[in-house]
């Protein structure tokens, strides 16, 4: 039963990220997209304690516990933050609308599940069927920042990314080193600090967070 | 043989008398999530009970198209209600058609309901059809891809059949694609019955009415027609979420203990799906007539997900 | 969104249980008596059809308070519609105006029968203090004929709950007295 | 039930006779126009009649084998039958019975306006060369069919050449043929050249000879040259423009027929002369069918002009039959083959079916655009009160082409459905996808489908007349009725009785496939696909009708009040209601002009002029509000300024100087010698 449970729920979980990913997509308000993002976060978490559960690794527990304390709890709580500061409540102004955007990352999903099936299929691990799902996350991670004016739906995007290629590595070898992974959670902490006080400073000198308008910077 | 006659009586007694309570279900639970008491459960029968006392005042203009089409309209769903797998997944009528035979006797009902509201010459009426039949023509496509992703797990196109195999399959709510189908579908039947966020049952302005606009013209005994199929056009559709998805407790051989347990199951999980219905309705508001192709595009892609994720995650 | 849940879980329900808000004990009796019977009947049902025949809409905002959750005209079975061929009650306000005469006329004959027709607001009765006015043509029921007169400027809404109810007791027992309360004409074509 | 090939050989004679004593007929009596007419449509009725006997016999087995060598150079005159064949024959003959018979009164509005021996002659060379070009059986009989076909549908197109539209329409369409020709052409010598043969019956064995390369250059080309004249996205220009300006009866053969004999080519190319063909073959023509049909319904929904509406969703239908046929194809590759005949089966079904209901519904508009004088319908409305059987019958045909039941083009999407669902049996994740597409873009099309009647319909027939025209207008006389009555039947029988149809199919398409399509029958119950799917067309009519009297009765014993009054439209009171209030067809599909503005391209153009003295007042409104073809602007009009300007190029070719001309010719035989040596 546990064998056969096993590869669904991880599969599950998997799509629930991918399904959060979409409808951040969809999504027009700020402190929605950062809810998203806490939730997608959260199923992560989820399943990475369920495979620390099926491999009895203590390490991948304790790395599900750290994501969720992260990126469920302190990240969000940080944007939450720069969106009251700003006080951009519906702004994503991103540059397709939306059925586009769907079609697009629609489109992106395909191609994740084209390129990734042989090495899904070649992977013997039971979570491997979910690798697909996790590419496509990357993918529409990465179509996020291309396609975002706002820098704050930006950082969003970047996060997304992260995710999904944690979960990636999570599903083609239950996770890297325990160490290497508290690193890249750290990296991205200080990454978001940063990009926060990047965006009170854009904001304070333009008025706006638009990153076309960066481009005037230009000699 | 009268065993299955019996079925289908029971069957068209579910969704004739049925169709009303569920109406007012939905209207009590949302009555109470804004605060207020309500009209009673059976208000929808006093309503319809009343409508068929009262004269029908018909348009001059109008031709026979608005006349006939109430009956047909009743006849289509009623038609629904003896294909549709209710309480047992041998229904006896089952063979008269498929899931897409059922999408395409709804489609029947909108084209001579859009005609209706066309009849009457009215700006409203023209207005309402144009949008109802925008709506419908867009939901198609998502509805199509839904059935390809259930016929893609149950090999097999039939009512009976989907929810026989569903039924065998114990990991069934864990898999990815069946929950993406059951969301895209779920999006399709508000559109397709009309309910918030696509339509507003409950509304008085012309201008934001889809549904209601068309059948401003209609009095009587008509009205009580179409608002009668409207509700059972509802209840088929919770109907087909309930047993296609959650196919719990749907009666496997004809036994009369195994009838009543289906019949409760088929209660309780309409019951629910009617509360989500009463919940989602107080908590989002209308979108723009705009919008909608957004919300539509999305089930679609949700519906696109659970055949690829069909294909590939076997 | 949770916000919003939250608000709806601790919000209990505002509705009045009985009309008790008006000081008039003859119309208080009326409508506990047609509330019982209501609920004897298993629900009843009314839609009405509200025209502005040229009100100068304070009885429109005490009518938009029926809807409201504190006097919740649903739980009687009633509902205002959107046309008057789903409407078995008219609920006229103001003074007729030239131009709105020929409508209301219109209105009337639209809706089915049987129909019964409210007249909110002292305007709808003598035409108020406009009486006499250039534009206007008569009360209400100098157009239409008229089932029950709500007087008051604006009568509240607990008072024009009481009219309809009033009205729909009458069509229930159509042997009753047609009108309790102002003229009645019978020029407006059946 | 084996027939004596002397049988055949009768009818098909009858069939031609009584084309060729048409033809004959409406030229000598040219000086009485009314004779000419009845002649000319009279004997044209009989040959159709001969050509149903003709396709009867063929589907019951009967072969045909005629070869005159005199007739024609290089191979001579040579026809043959098989089932496909006799299909088709089937589907023309269906179609041009009420088209013909509607014909003997229509053409009576053109007497003393146009040549109405002319028209005689073009209309029943035009039926004869679409009977031929089914029966040819080696290249020059095709070749010189189809010209006749196209050349004589020319004629029949240009008979109001006194209008711009009409000359533009003929001229796009002469285009628009001949460069199909020319692919045809090309590619049927490449083939024949290839081959080693003329004789189109011997070209399935020997295309195995063919090498790779030339295959595929084959299929590009025939399918070039076939899908221009079956009118698929985006060789479908001429289509909308030549159907709406040809008379009626002409239209509806054209639309109703003649396109389709584009797919008869196609599926001679896809299962027959090129054998078994690639997989991206089948793949490609599932994409231009599913293009085609989204855009042409699409099309259809924002046109105004009833006929013009039509030949868009000619446009449609022939992408819902091409899906069949791709599909078809596309299994075949995988050696799926009782799909492929499941897909063929629905194809032509879909093929039988639009050949009824599309010449029913232009019959229907020949009425109305006669009755009202206009064909712009929002010049219409209230029809239904003035010609209540002629919007009966058209009603019949737009719930048949919305593909509702009880009628058959719900039968045919419907089996369209179930082969395309099927698709799963394949395992090619890319071919899946490429499946799943095609069903929805197959189910948009029919929701828009349904979208585009209702306006079709409702805006031509429903409501208050909307001009003094439109309130005048008469029924049509009892011929023409008559005609349109029996096309109706016929939509209904296919709809609700389609056993034996199928059956007829499923033999025909295992002649092509080599396997019959999984399909059963019990009781009128079909069942595809060892219980895939179940429909059974009869029993749900029956139910639909006994349902609406058990509701009629159910009211009635309940007490339902019957009492009712007829009272003014409701309009908030108002006081005049006026058509002037009425929703146009323009704005029926406003939603859809927005929501898919991507490719409509809508322009719009608001013009207020205010009173001089004050922005109060305003004295006149202009709003223009119109789509452009994306295909018109991106695609044809660089192409023909391209060609325009090498044509200005190649005139210094054309100096008038005598001896250049001289050089021309030495020069392009020493290049001929030079090759061939």
């Amino acid at each position: 039963m546990v064998t056969e449970l096993f590869p669904k729920l991880v599969t599950l979980l998997s799509f629930a990220t991918l399904g959060a990913a979409f409808l951040l997509i969809v999504r027009r308000d700020l402190a929605g997209q950062v809810r998203l993002f806490a939730v997608q976060s959260l199923a992560l978490a989820i399943l990475a304690g369920v495979v620390a559960a099926f491999t009895r690794s203590v390490e991948l527990a304790s790395v599900a516990l750290a994501l969720a304390l992260l990126k469920v709890v302190v990240i969000p709580r940080v944007l939450n933050r720069a969106v009251a500061k700003i006080g951009l409540q519906r702004a994503a102004l991103p540059y397709l609308g939306t059925p586009a955007t769907l079609v697009v990352c629609g489109g992106l999903v395909v191609i994740a599940f084209y390129v990734m099936a042989p090495v899904a299929a070649s992977n013997p691990l039971p979570t491997a069927e979910a690798i697909p799902i996790a590419f496509a996350g990357v993918l529409i991670g990465f179509f996020v920042m291309v396609n975002r004016r706002r820098a704050l739906t930006q950082i969003l995007g970047f996060l997304m990314l992260e995710n999904s290629i944690f979960l990636l590595a999570l599903l083609a070898t239950y996770g890297v080193p325990f160490i290497v992974e508290m690193g890249v959670f750290l990296d991205v902490l200080v990454a978001v600090l940063i990009m926060e006080v990047f965006i009170y400073r854009i904001k304070e000198n333009f008025d706006s967070i638009e990153v076309d308008r960066l481009g005037r910077l230009k000699g | 043989m009268l065993t299955q006659i019996l079925i289908e009586v029971i069957q068209l007694l579910i969704v004739g008398l049925g169709a009303p309570l569920l109406v007012g279900l939905v209207r009590r639970v949302k009555a109470r999530l804004q605060g207020r008491r309500g009209a009673g459960l059976l208000q929808p029968y006093a309503d319809l009970h009343k409508l068929l006392a009262q004269e029908a005042v018909v348009s001059e203009t109008t031709s026979w198209i608005c006349r006939f089409t109430p009956y047909l309209l009743a006849a289509t769903m009623l038609l629904s209600a003896l294909l549709v797998p209710l309480l047992t997944t041998q229904t006896p009528l089952g063979f008269l058609g498929n899931i897409i035979v059922l999408m395409y006797l709804f489609l029947l009902g909108t084209f001579f309901l859009t005609l209706a509201g066309l009849d009457a010459g009215s700006a409203f009426g023209g207005m309402g059809s144009s949008r109802e039949m925008a709506v419908a023509a867009l939901a198609e496509p998502t509805v199509m891809i839904a059935i390809f992703a259930i016929a893609l797990r149950a090999g097999n196109t039939g009512l009976d059949e989907i929810i026989r195999r569903g039924a065998a399959d114990s990991l069934l709510l864990l898999t990815p694609g069946h929950l993406l189908a059951f969301m895209a579908f779920f999006i399709v039947a508000l559109a397709e019955t009309g309910r918030l966020p696509v339509d507003n049952p409950a509304t008085h302005l012309e201008l934001t009415m889809i549904h209601e606009a068309m059948v401003l013209e209609y009095s009587g005994r008509y009205l009580m027609l179409i608002e009668w199929a409207a509700g059972m056009k509802l209840l088929i559709f919770l109907a087909l979420l309930s047993n296609l998805f959650f196919p719990w407790g749907v009666a496997l051989a004809i036994t009369p203990f195994a009838l009543a347990v289906a019949f409760v199951a088929l209660a309780m999980k309409i019951g629910a799906l009617a509360v989500g219905i009463a919940v989602l309705e107080t908590a989002v508001a209308k979108l723009r007539l705009f919008r909608l192709p957004a919300l539509l595009s999305g089930s679609f892609a949700l519906a696109l997900l659970a055949v690829i994720s069909f294909l590939f995650v076997k | 969104m949770l916000a919003l849940w939250n608000k709806i879980w601790t919000t209990p329900v505002v509705t009045e249980p009985v009309v008790r808000t008006y000081d008039d004990a003859q119309i208080e009796a009326i409508a506990r008596q047609v509330d019982e019977r209501a609920r004897r009947l298993f629900g009843r049902s009314l839609h009405i059809r509200e025209v502005d025949a040229g009100s100068c809409n304070g009885c429109e905002l005490e009518i938009g308070a029926l809807n409201n959750p504190y006097y919740d005209l649903e739980r009687f079975g009633m509902h205002f519609v959107a046309s008057p061929r789903h409407a078995d009650c008219l609920l006229v306000t103001g003074p007729v105006t030239r131009n709105m005469a020929d409508p209301l006329k219109r209105t009337y004959d639209a809706t089915p029968g049987p129909k019964i027709v409210v007249a909110v607001g002292d305007c709808a009765r003598d035409c108020g203090i406009f009486a006499g006015g250039y534009g206007v043509v008569g009360p209400v029921s100098a157009i239409v004929p008229v089932d029950v007169v709500v007087g008051g400027c604006p009568p509240p809404p607990s008072m024009i709950l009481a009219g309809i109810l009033a009205a729909l007791d009458m069509r229930d027992n159509p042997q009753s007295v047609r009108s309790t309360d102002g003229p009645v004409s019978d020029d407006g074509a059946q | 039930m084996a027939l004596s090939e002397a049988m055949t050989l009768n009818l098909l004679l009858l069939t031609l006779g009584g084309f060729g004593a048409g033809a004959a007929g409406a030229v000598l009596a040219a000086r009485c126009p009314h004779v000419s007419r009845l002649a000319g449509h009279a004997c044209a009725l009989i040959g159709a009649v001969g050509a149903l006997a003709l396709g009867a016999a063929g589907l019951a087995g009967g072969t045909l084998d005629v070869m005159i060598p005199a007739l024609l150079p290089i191979g001579g005159l040579s026809l043959g039958m098989d089932r496909l064949s006799a299909f088709f024959v089937l589907v023309i003959a269906v179609a041009a019975i009420p088209s013909t018979a509607y014909a003997i009164t229509y053409t009576r509005a053109y007497e003393g306006k146009s040549s109405l021996a002319g028209m005689g002659l073009g209309f029943n060379a035009f039926l004869a060369g679409m009977v031929l070009v089914v029966l040819a059986r080696n290249v020059l009989t095709f070749l010189v069919m189809w010209e006749a076909m196209s050349l004589a549908s020319y004629f029949l197109v240009m008979t109001e050449a006194e209008h711009r539209d009409t000359q533009h329409a003929g001229w796009i369409y002469l285009v628009m043929t001949h460069a199909g020709f020319a692919c045809l052409l090309v590619g049927f010598l490449i083939m024949a050249h290839g081959t080693d043969t003329m004789n189109l019956s011997e070209w399935h064995a020997a295309s195995a000879t063919l090498s790779g390369p030339m295959r595929h250059a084959v299929f590009v080309l025939l399918a070039l040259g076939f899908g221009a004249k079956a009118g698929v996205v985006p060789l479908h220009v001429w289509l909308p423009k030549a159907h709406p300006a040809a008379p009626s009866h002409v239209s509806a053969m054209m639309s109703g027929v003649m396109i389709k004999l584009g797919v008869y080519g196609l599926i001679r190319i896809g299962f027959d002369w090129l054998g078994v063909g690639a997989s991206w073959w089948g793949g490609a023509i599932l994409v231009v069918a599913a293009v085609s049909a989204v855009l042409g319904v699409l099309y259809a929904l924002v046109e105004s002009d009833l006929k013009c509406l039509l030949a868009y969703s000619s446009v449609e239908n022939i992408g819902i039959i091409l899906l069949g046929v791709g599909a078809g194809m596309l299994f075949q590759s995988y050696h799926l083959d009782t799909l492929a005949s499941l897909a063929l089966v629905a194809s032509l079904y879909h093929t039988v079916n639009h050949a009824m209901f599309k010449p029913l519904l232009f019959m229907g508009a020949g009425a109305v655009v006669h009755a009202t004088g206009t064909r712009n319908i929002e010049e219409m409305g209230g029809l239904i009160k003035r010609m209540p059987q002629t919007a009966a019958y058209f009603l019949v045909g737009s719930v048949a082409i919305a593909a509702l039941p009880p009628f058959n083009g719900f039968i045919s999407e419907w089996l369209m459905f179930q082969s395309l669902l099927l698709s799963f049996q394949i395992s090619a994740t890319g071919t899946n996808l490429l499946f799943a597409l095609s069903i929805a873009a197959l189910a948009l099309t029919s929701g828009l489908a349904a979208a585009c009647f209702v306006k079709a319909f409702g805006i031509t027939f429903l409501a208050l007349p909307r001009s003094e025209r439109a309130e005048q207008a008469r029924e049509a006389p009892w011929m023409m009725r008559g005609a349109m009555g029996l096309s109706a039947v016929a939509c209904l029988a296919l709809g609700v009785a389609p056993v034996g149809i199928v059956r007829l199919l499923n033999t025909t398409v295992a002649d092509l496939t080599g396997a019959q399509a999984d399909v059963h029958f019990n009781w009128n119950v079909i069942v595809a696909n060892d219980a895939f799917a179940v429909v059974s067309p009869l029993w749900i009519a029956v139910a639909l009708v006994s349902l609406c009297a058990l509701v009629v009765t159910a009211l009635r014993i309940i007490g339902a009040n019957a009492a009712w009054r007829a009272y003014e439209t409701w309009g908030c009171g108002r006081a005049l209601q006026t058509s002037r209030f009425e929703y146009t067809a323009t704005a029926f599909a406003n939603p859809f002009k927005r929501v898919f503005g991507l490719l409509y391209r809508p322009v719009k153009e608001l013009d207020i002029q205010f009173h001089p003295e004050s922005r109060m007042f305003v004295e006149t409104i202009a709003y223009r509000n119109e789509t452009r073809s994306i295909f018109e602007d991106a695609l044809y009009g660089p192409m023909s300024k391209l060609i325009q300007r090498g044509a200005q190029r190649a005139r210094i070719v054309q100096s008038g100087n005598v001896h250049l001309y001289l050089l021309y010719i030495f020069m392009a035989l020493v290049v001929l010698l030079a090759l061939a040596g």
